[in-house]
């Protein structure tokens, strides 16, 4: 066991990481949209002249959202309405214990281990905590006694519910291939090359279930275009009835879902905090020379190549986000149980026959 | 007789009809300017020109007697050929002012134009100068260069008004019209002399640049200005009400009916309606408290009147109250104030008529001396015939408590009385009511003012002194809270307890119709619009039902 | 003489009249850095009635950009918006609705009257027996914008206008205000 | 093409949707490489040739009008100073929204002109901008080449143009689009920056 302090410290450290990042997150979704549609985005929010590329905008969102009337019903469940937007929030962010971002950094005689919780059943938990996240939002779409929030958290319902089992099945091909469900063994796994030169990331031995769980987390995430839940312009979904902070919780919740995708894609599939040809004692290229260096700059360059990968599946969730239009909601259905589902299950099919015929 | 085709049409006409009327006959028409049917005939414009077979040139459709099996085409390309020319040899001269002209959407010239002209002007030489706007009288005001020299106006102050204030001078196409050195266009009937103007060339001073003509709707209505009952029509400026300070009555023009004012109508009528949109309007029934008025609405006010007169009835007798009703009133107001006070409550003085003012001339033409439109109506209604009150019975009865309430509608005692008498017999009474459109002596001095609408507000009839019955319409909304007479009326009845079931004023008149003999017979839709002429044996006057007791007047 | 009884003047009222709110540097500088904040965060209702929807359309599309004054994030509830922009033609059965939306956003709210039909019923101001002369009729009007539709700059124009309202505006003040009212 | 023809049968390759969703992320990615790759090198001081955005930042920059755009309106002037305006009322007749109020007077000393507007409001609030009141004025003497777009107020008085506020106004030629001698626009840089 480490001491609580250095716990403390890591949780700390994950938690401003993630936080920060959800609110960037939306002024990231903003300009990167303009950029895409040529426009130029928020940029007017100034600060004693200074504009900074409009990086005060979501400062100043925050602060209007604190400022605004927290409405609610009048024959809203008053404990479960103020509640629901926390514990979305919470679920969103207790995902993140398991999340390894980094090997180990040994500081002295201190070994400390660069994840949260050193779980060995990782995966499950996680699974876990995504079949919680539902409820943050069915609880607050039902105690806003309002039809359409109803509606919106029984569609946040079976899609969840759908996309979760999917979720469950595409990782099951990994799994297979990993031998372990402990996601730091799982990263360490990937730390290995094929050739000596090709590192064995996940997306190279399960491209299939990368796929499928990109699309699914997507879907997870409830975000166009898997936003039936939401639907803006139809029923506005379950949180129609929140306003201010409330609002600002599930909004938030969002952002920190699209990190956590981006996490676990990047830790299941693309290495995790591996960077590739980065040893403990530094870098060991295929061509046969060698770059030392001290363990604290591996750790931080593991950190840091860690975030990377998650900056750049942000970036594709964005992008996705903002290219695609959504889909309807039996359309989702569709996808989820009659496609993803089943070519899930093949893929476990076909790595269990790889595996043996590799065996 | 003659018969004559016209434009393939036949018609059997009189000998010495002229082929103008007779197309009029038809329903054909045929562009005029100086043709008018109330005046001679010059045929001095040549607008009218149409083409008769087996005559070699064109003629003139005013001034060609139509004779027997004559065929008359007026739109062959000749006659249309001609038209425009007349119309290039009129605007040769006539400015192309119509934004600023007063005339504009009402010219014959304009008109014309737009139906036959359209032509591109081939005229190189400058416009002819004349004098622009020169007032030549009170009420008209001359633009010389508009003028198409058809000389109506002219013949109009010779042969109607036998003034002959005006003529043509100068010549070629420096003819100018203009009045008489030294002479004013201010006879009585100066005003006909815009409306025959088919041009801008006369405008009216009065109207002059309050608001544009297409602005203007159209009501059939009666002068109020005379016993004559001139037919007119209210222009009245319904939509633009920042136009004219507001003024909803823009003008007055006379309406033709063959039996009693033809084309005409008087400048004292015609301007004559200042009263309807004026400062004076009593807009609020108001009671008056010492020096504060108090303003009630018409049930608190109706409810107080009722209390007052029955309170006086009962106390001091049925003699106690008089009423005096107006021959400024229609049938419809003295019909239902004589059911009301003479019948329903029983009170013995109800007077009709005070004592003219000051008599004024009336002159041969159209307008009488006496200056109200329903004094016959009143008389045939059995109200006092020409034996009027006399004002000083009234003070005097009133001095010396014999009366003890008044109820005057309509009559400005004040004009005649000076005001220290006035106050003398009415701080006797116990209760002055007045009713009316516009405060007046009276009313200033009334315990309960009850506004009443003006002629331009409401329907109803007046009675001729020739014994015409002629409707008149409601033009615009009453001001403020402003009722009809009837209808004031028939809200006291209300508050003194008896219901009348009465809801237009085609109601009353249906009743009235029923009850009084010289009215027999009509109703609103038989007057129409050129009125109903009762017979002569009506005018006998029958008394008044109730007058058991013997009258202060 | 009867005697008026004295109204009950809460604290709020008092500090209000005496105007001590103003001239704090604390309340001064946390009130503008709220304007600020919420000036540059005014997310306007999604709903276009007419024409004038188009043109807001327009507004928020890549030539003018609405989003740059941080007024792009269009909500399709409410509750989560600042604004409400009513552009188009107001019918007296949409007049009921935009009440209703008007009445669930949450404070501070502003609207604003885009064209001539929201304004006062534009061309049907006269004969348009089924149009709602003028938006501020049922709901209060913070800033008129005129124009049949109104160009993408009117438009800009007239948030900045509203801009401008918020931050002259003090929201101590006006909760104040409205707690002196209660 | 046939309309009734409605659903067209997806290929498998189709119904996969990668296809569509690689396309279009194909675009979209296009767009924002070479637009973030403008904005970078402009925010590093070079001097680029293509814009990173089509945006024009408008209280700072303004779109040129094209002439045709009815802006404002502005009453001319006749050499004196004084209205052109002679009070004929036809733009208040054939204005729609009736939002021209024209008050008539008679002009004694003048001996060519005798009819001016005593008062001419318009209340832009209920203008439509349709311009008929141009078309309409015998006179020249409205316009609405202003090119004065920000006439919103924060009431509906604010709206109200009286006869001296309109006669004041210049045309702005300015604010509209110049034309080169061939007839094309000139047009104008538009500026653009992220910040």
């Amino acid at each position: 066991m480490e001491a609580i302090g250095i716990v403390l410290i890591k949780l700390a450290f994950v938690l401003v990481f993630v936080l920060s990042f959800g609110g960037i997150l939306t002024w990231v979704e903003r300009k990167q949209s303009a950029i895409m549609q040529d426009r130029i985005g928020a940029n007017r929010a100034s600060i004693l002249g200074l504009r900074v590329i409009g990086l005060f905008h979501p400062l100043a969102d925050a602060i209007k959202m604190f400022l605004k009337e927290s409405f609610r019903p009048a024959n809203a469940e008053k404990f479960i309405f103020t509640l629901a937007p926390a514990i979305s929030v919470f679920f969103a962010l207790v995902g993140f214990a398991v999340i390894p971002f980094g090997d180990k950094l040994v500081l002295g005689d201190t070994v400390v281990n660069l994840q949260l919780a050193p779980l060995n059943v990782g995966i499950l938990y996680l699974f876990a905590v995504a079949g919680m996240a539902v409820y943050g939002v069915v609880l607050g779409a039902w105690a806003s006694r309002n039809n359409y929030a109803l509606l919106g958290g029984l569609r946040a319902a079976a899609q969840m519910i759908s996309y979760e089992i999917a979720l469950g099945v595409t990782i099951f091909g990994s799994i297979m291939v990993y031998q372990t469900v402990d996601l730091q063994e799982i990263v360490r796994w990937q730390g290995a090359y094929f050739w000596g030169w090709l590192p064995a990331w996940g997306v190279i031995l399960q491209p299939l279930g990368f796929l499928l769980f990109l699309t699914v987390g997507i879907a997870e995430t409830k975000r166009v275009p898997f936003d039936p839940p939401e639907g803006e312009s139809e029923i506005i979904g379950y949180f129609l009835e929140y306003s201010g902070m409330g609002f600002g919780m599930y909004f938030l919740t969002d952002f920190i879902e699209t990190v956590m995708i981006a996490a676990i894609t990047v830790t299941l599939f693309f290495g995790g905090w591996q960077v590739p040809y980065l040893a403990p004692d530094g870098f060991h290229f295929p061509w046969g020379s060698e770059l030392l260096c001290a363990q604290w700059v591996v750790a931080l360059l593991q950190v840091l190549g860690f975030t990377l990968k998650i900056m750049f599946f942000l970036w594709l969730q964005m992008a996705i986000r903002w290219t695609l239009p959504r889909f309807r909601y039996d359309q989702v259905m569709r996808l989820g149980w009659k496609y993803i589902l089943p070519i899930s299950l093949a893929n476990i099919v076909l790595t269990g026959a790889a595996i043996l015929l590799i065996k | 007789m003659a018969e004559i085709t016209i434009d393939g049409l036949r018609l059997e006409v009189e000998r010495g009809t002229t082929v103008i009327q007779a197309a009029d006959q038809l329903g054909i028409e045929i562009p005029r300017y100086c043709y008018h049917p109330g005046l001679s005939i010059v045929g001095q414009c040549r607008i009218c020109l149409v083409e008769i077979e087996r005559m070699p040139k064109l003629q003139v459709a005013c001034h060609t007697p139509a004779t027997d099996g004559m065929v008359v085409h007026t739109n062959s390309d000749k006659v249309l050929e001609a038209r425009r020319a007349v119309l290039e040899f009129l605007l040769v001269n006539h400015p192309l002012d119509c934004p600023v002209c007063d005339q504009a959407g009402e010219c014959w010239l304009q008109n014309y134009y737009m139906q036959h002209g359209q032509h591109d002007s081939q005229v190189v030489v400058d416009k002819v100068k004349k004098h622009k706007a020169q007032p030549i009288g009170p009420n008209v005001m001359l633009d010389s260069e508009r003028c198409i020299l058809c000389t109506r106006c002219v013949r109009f102050c010779d042969e109607v008004t036998a003034t002959h204030e005006l003529g043509i001078f100068n010549r070629g196409d420096h003819s100018e019209l203009a009045p008489y050195p030294g002479v004013e266009l201010a006879n009585n009937y100066s005003g006909n002399t815009v409306d025959i103007c088919p041009v801008g060339a006369l405008t009216d001073r009065d109207f002059r640049f309050k608001t544009r003509v297409w602005y203007l709707n159209e009501t059939p209505s009666i002068c109020p200005g005379c016993s004559t009952g001139c037919n007119i029509v209210i222009h009245h400026n319904d939509e633009r009400t920042y136009k004219a300070d507001g003024a909803r009555v823009a003008r007055l023009k006379p309406r033709y009916n063959a039996e009693v004012n033809q084309w005409w109508m008087c400048d004292t009528g015609r301007y004559g309606f200042d009263f309807v949109d004026a400062e004076s309007r009593l807009l609020r029934p108001r009671k008056r408290l010492g020096s504060e008025l108090e303003i009630l609405s018409w049930r608190k006010a109706m409810q107080a009147v009722a209390m007052a007169i029955s309170e006086t009835v009962r106390k001091y007798g049925p003699d106690s109250v008089a009423v005096v009703l107006s021959p400024q009133m229609a049938n419809e107001d003295l019909f239902l104030g004589r059911e009301l006070f003479s019948n329903l409550i029983g009170l013995a003085n109800l007077a009709f008529e005070v004592p003219k003012l000051e008599p004024e001339e009336g002159d041969a033409l159209l307008m009488t001396a006496d200056r109200n439109p329903n004094s016959k109506g009143g008389w045939l209604l059995g109200l006092p015939h020409h034996h009027e009150v006399s004002l000083a019975t009234l003070l005097q009865v009133a001095r010396e408590k014999e009366v003890r309430g008044l109820y005057i509608c309509h009559h400005d005692l004040g004009q005649a009385v000076a005001d220290k008498e006035l106050e003398a017999a009415f701080s006797q009474l116990d209760f002055l009511i007045f009713q009316g459109s516009n405060s007046n002596m009276v009313s200033e001095k009334a315990d309960y003012v009850l506004p009443s609408t003006t002629f331009a507000e409401r329907d109803g009839t007046f009675t001729s002194h020739a014994g015409r019955v002629q409707r008149f319409c409601q033009a615009v909304a009453p001001l403020g809270d402003s009722k009809p007479d009837w209808l004031i009326f028939k809200s006291l009845a209300k508050a003194l307890g008896h219901a009348m079931p009465y809801f237009e004023a085609e109601d009353v008149f249906a009743a009235l119709a029923d009850e009084e003999a010289a009215f027999a017979g009509l109703d609103y839709g038989s007057i129409g619009e050129s009125g109903a002429q009762l017979s002569p044996g009506a005018e006998t006057k029958t008394p008044a039902k109730t007058k058991e007791r013997e009258s202060f007047f | 003489m009867p005697q008026t009884k004295q109204p009950f003047v809460g604290k709020e009222k008092r500090f209000l009249e005496e105007g001590k709110y103003g001239d704090n540097l604390f309340i001064t500088s946390i009130d503008s850095l709220f304007s600020w904040a919420r000036l540059s965060s005014l997310w306007p209702m999604t709903f276009g009635l007419a024409c004038c929807a188009i043109e807001m359309m327009a507004t928020a599309a890549a030539r003018y950009d609405l989003d740059r004054f941080g007024a792009g994030v269009m909500r399709p509830s409410p509750r989560q918006t600042d604004v409400m922009i009513v552009a188009g033609t107001v019918t007296m059965k949409m007049a009921d609705r935009i009440k209703r939306l008007y009445d669930q956003m949450p404070e501070p709210k502003y609207v604003l009257s885009m064209g001539s039909c929201a304004t006062c019923g534009g061309p049907y101001w006269k004969h348009g027996y089924h149009v709602l002369k003028g938006v501020d009729l049922i709901v209060p009007v913070d800033v008129y914008v005129t124009g049949c539709p109104p160009r993408p700059e009117a438009l800009i124009d007239g948030i900045l206008k509203i801009q401008e309202k918020v931050r002259k505006e003090s929201l101590i003040k006006r909760k104040l205000q409205e707690r002196a009212n209660v | 093409m046939n309309v009734h023809d409605k659903h067209k049968p997806l290929t498998w390759w189709e119904k996969t949707y990668l296809p569509g969703v690689l396309a279009g992320l194909w675009l979209t990615t296009r767009h924002f490489v070479r637009n973030m790759f403008a904005h970078t090198l402009r925010a590093l001081g070079m001097d680029v040739k293509w814009l990173g955005s089509v945006t024009i930042q408008y209280p700072e920059f303004i779109r040129p009008l094209f002439p045709r755009l009815r802006t404002h309106h502005r009453l001319t002037k006749r050499d004196d100073g004084s209205p052109r305006c002679v009070a004929c009322m036809m733009c208040e007749t054939v204005c729609p929204a009736k939002c021209i109020y024209i008050i008539a007077e008679e002009k004694p000393d003048a001996p060519d002109i005798e009819k001016i507007p005593k008062s001419f409001d318009i209340d832009l609030g209920l203008c439509i901008f349709c311009g008929y009141c141009v078309e309409a004025c015998p006179e020249d003497a409205i316009r609405m080449d202003t090119g004065i777009l920000e006439i919103s107020s924060y009431g509906r008085k604010g709206m109200m143009r009286d006869m001296q506020t309109m006669l004041a106004l210049e045309p702005k030629s300015k604010r509209y689009v110049e034309f080169d001698d061939e007839g094309d626009v000139v047009s104008e840089p538009f500026v653009e920056d992220l910040d």
